[in-house]
């Protein structure tokens, strides 16, 4: 059996790699947990895609605020240095690349960096895509925080995705309940394997060759 | 004397034709005009297409304008969500066409189509599905898709306050696409909690220069805000509590 | 001799056809003028493409504010309803045909609605073009404010215009010393003339066939 | 603790390179960043590229800057009038080369530079000497010109306030450029009246976000205004009445 940290610990080691001063967009679903691990006491701006930079915590029952929501449609807080503007201005920021670091959820994440995790492709399934492109290609950094294998045991970091893309070439780093991976010229390259895995354990559950750690 | 309000909800949005496009403002429920919604459903025009982030939350606003068959066409990023049961059911039955667009391509196809702009090279969507059989071009390195203008007959949105101008400001993440809306539409109506007299905005503060507006209508206060000031005590739907604890 | 009104009676002339709410845009020089005959008591949204709408007067002395200026760099004041903008915003405005009246100088106009007023193409002169070709295609409505007749007795109502274009069949109507012409797909027509200039004087100044003011 | 705050005018134009594209704001005199050109000339700086909407006045701020022989080129709509003699004179001698751009087109390419835009088409010069050799199109009736973003290595911009996470406002006229500038540069650098705590601006109001500013260094305000209310007494340069009286 290989290691596996939980969802939290994901999160925790995501937070960990975003310095003070980032401008950091988190994604709807698992990436939202992110904002939980960021270190209390260093300054990290919060954006949030329907309009705002600056944003807090969810507030307290009785202050909700249903002017003030986050991308997930939650109630949120603003910080002291908070803005608001328009959506236009709002995805100029991700799409100027004004964004330090996007976390995104995927289906599949490729060797190239290609990202899928709008549509699975399903006949009949009503699509909706949001603002999943946008963040995709919208920061300097655009995370992935992802299990390493489907539900069912399919890799998740592919060769090539076989889910409708989401952007190409886009992700930077993907960090996974097995470990964290880079995204390089030359395929991922394993930057850091969570307890007792080694390189071929996680080469072997994926099918895939990794570029060693220190190459 | 420039006087863009207008007494009530019927009037405001008089006129609108059947077949009509209309945006309507908002992200979820935040900022959605769900009373001119509501007077659009009384007024009757039908075979709309619609322009908004979502198509409709619950039962109520949009959802409920779209359970009124009244829209023929949704253009939109994030149709589906947990509550849209409406627009899902119309969809499934072929009752409502879908255009689905990355949401900073259609708020930027907004924005352009208020600002005079032909067609501008976005790269997002490129080498997906959503840019199939669109013109792609490569710029200094990077690649683009052509996106065109989307204009509007009308646009409905829900600002905070108003002059007799049309001067807008806006409520925190509800001014989402009022502004852009407001620019790309021929003939834009607004709701708004409160119309103060003329020079009580701030000039250095107004979001929606009034050029942009038409028809201003108050509605009066949301209940978790009392003369402007955020005053709590509501769920995220905008229900009382106590009445939220009162319905379990 | 024809009859030629003065400048001031030609800017109250384009004055008297705007009407109350009107979002209009005075470029520099003789059309500035034009806001010295705007009816008092009735609103008229005066823009400025550097960033304001609602535009006042000239201030008093001792309230001039170098922060608060025109196009032509001259300071203003702000109405009560005015908002200020960036320049992109502002451009958008009239790119977008939100402003209801431009009213713009002229070198020359041609019968099909060309505009030239921002070179003489002459040789070494620095070009300068401002927000000439912004204004030029700026709003529903493109008033010509200009003579009739160059210094040199020119024409500057033309068939097709010798100078350097400012924008391609935009300008709706001109406003001349000698009378008022409306552009039209097929040429210049009559809208009135000023004392008792007539038609065919008119158009032997010109060179040029106008159509008929009835016509 | 984010602080964009530098302590002085050489801190904040530190490390800008020679041959860079530098942005300047304002519009005539009205945003010009004076002190901020004043410490790019000390700092020395040559063969710049300068983005303006005119290419200086008299013989401070930008005019100096052209007058100390730093400019290789300039990027604006309106180089020439009636106190523009240090650049006529440049232009004339072939010391500085114009790539000269209509205003909106020149506001727009600025925005798309800021805003991921990889070119777009606009109506404005159309037809013009300006956009000979440019690609064309006609779009639902109305000829377009591509014109592609302008993006700068530094934005020198003024405002009226900063908070140490960088967020801006402006006053009245002298907005102008700086927003869009302010996106649409590697670093951006501003001077401003004075610096507030954070949370002193109001979020609705903050015009330039602080993720677009780099650097902020505060010159204290102008002689017209005190604790950011106009008190008049000036010329349209700036300058004291009685000074101005006591000039003549």
């Amino acid at each position: 059996m290989t290691t596996r940290i939980s969802r939290a610990e994901l999160a925790a080691r995501v937070a960990s790699d975003i310095p003070e001063g980032a401008v950091v967009n988190l994604g709807i679903g698992a990436p939202t947990l992110v904002a939980d691990f960021l270190p209390e006491g260093l300054e990290i701006v919060l954006h949030t895609e329907n309009g705002m930079l600056g944003m807090g915590p969810a507030p307290e029952r009785g202050r909700v605020d249903p002017d003030l929501i986050n991308a997930g449609k939650q109630p949120v807080t603003a910080l002291a240095g908070a803005a608001y503007f328009h959506h236009a201005d709002s995805f100029a920021m991700m799409r100027g690349g004004h964004l330090d670091v996007c976390v995104l959820g995927a289906f599949q994440v490729s060797a190239g960096g290609d990202l899928a995790n709008w549509s699975t492709g399903e006949p009949g399934a009503i699509p909706a895509v949001g603002g999943a492109m946008d963040l995709a290609i919208g920061a300097k950094d655009v995370y992935v925080m992802t299990d390493l294998l489907t539900k069912g045991g399919d890799p998740k970091l592919v060769t090539s995705c076989t889910y409708p893309l989401t952007g190409v070439g886009c992700a930077s780093r993907v960090y996974t309940d097995h470990g964290v991976f880079d995204v390089t010229a030359s395929g991922f390259r394993v930057r850091e394997l969570f307890g007792d895995n080694t390189h071929e354990e996680i080469e072997a559950l994926l099918g895939l060759a990794l570029i060693e750690k220190d190459a | 004397m420039i006087d863009k309000t207008v007494p009530d909800l019927a009037a405001a949005v008089a006129g609108i034709p059947d077949g009509a496009t209309v945006m309507i403002g908002g992200f979820g429920r935040a900022g959605q005009p769900v009373e001119l919604i509501d007077a659009l459903i009384a007024h009757g025009a039908r075979d709309l297409t619609v322009v908004n982030n979502n198509a409709g939350n619950g039962d109520t606003g949009l959802a409920a304008l779209l359970a009124a068959g009244q829209v023929r066409k949704m253009i939109c990023s994030f149709p589906r969500q947990s509550d849209s049961w409406v627009f899902d059911r119309l969809y499934r039955e072929g009752e409502v066409e879908l255009e689905l667009v990355p949401q900073g391509n259609l708020a930027e196809r907004i924005r352009a189509a208020g600002a005079g702009i032909g067609g501008f090279f976005t790269p997002t969507g490129f080498g997906t599905q959503l840019a199939e059989g669109k013109e792609t071009r490569r710029i200094d390195g990077r690649d683009y898709v052509l996106e065109y203008p989307i204009r509007a007959d009308v646009a409905l949105i829900s600002a905070r306050a108003a002059d007799r101008w049309g001067n807008l400001v806006y409520r925190e993440t509800a001014r989402n696409f009022g502004p852009i809306m407001a620019a790309a539409a021929t003939t834009t109506i607004v709701q708004v909690d409160e119309i103060v007299p003329l020079g009580r905005l701030d000039p250095e503060a107004v979001v929606t220069p009034g050029l942009y507006v038409n028809r201003v209508v108050a509605v009066g206060e949301r209940p978790w805000v009392r003369d402007g000031a955020f005053v709590g005590g509501v769920d995220i739907e905008g229900r009382p509590l106590a009445e939220e604890g009162a319905q379990r």
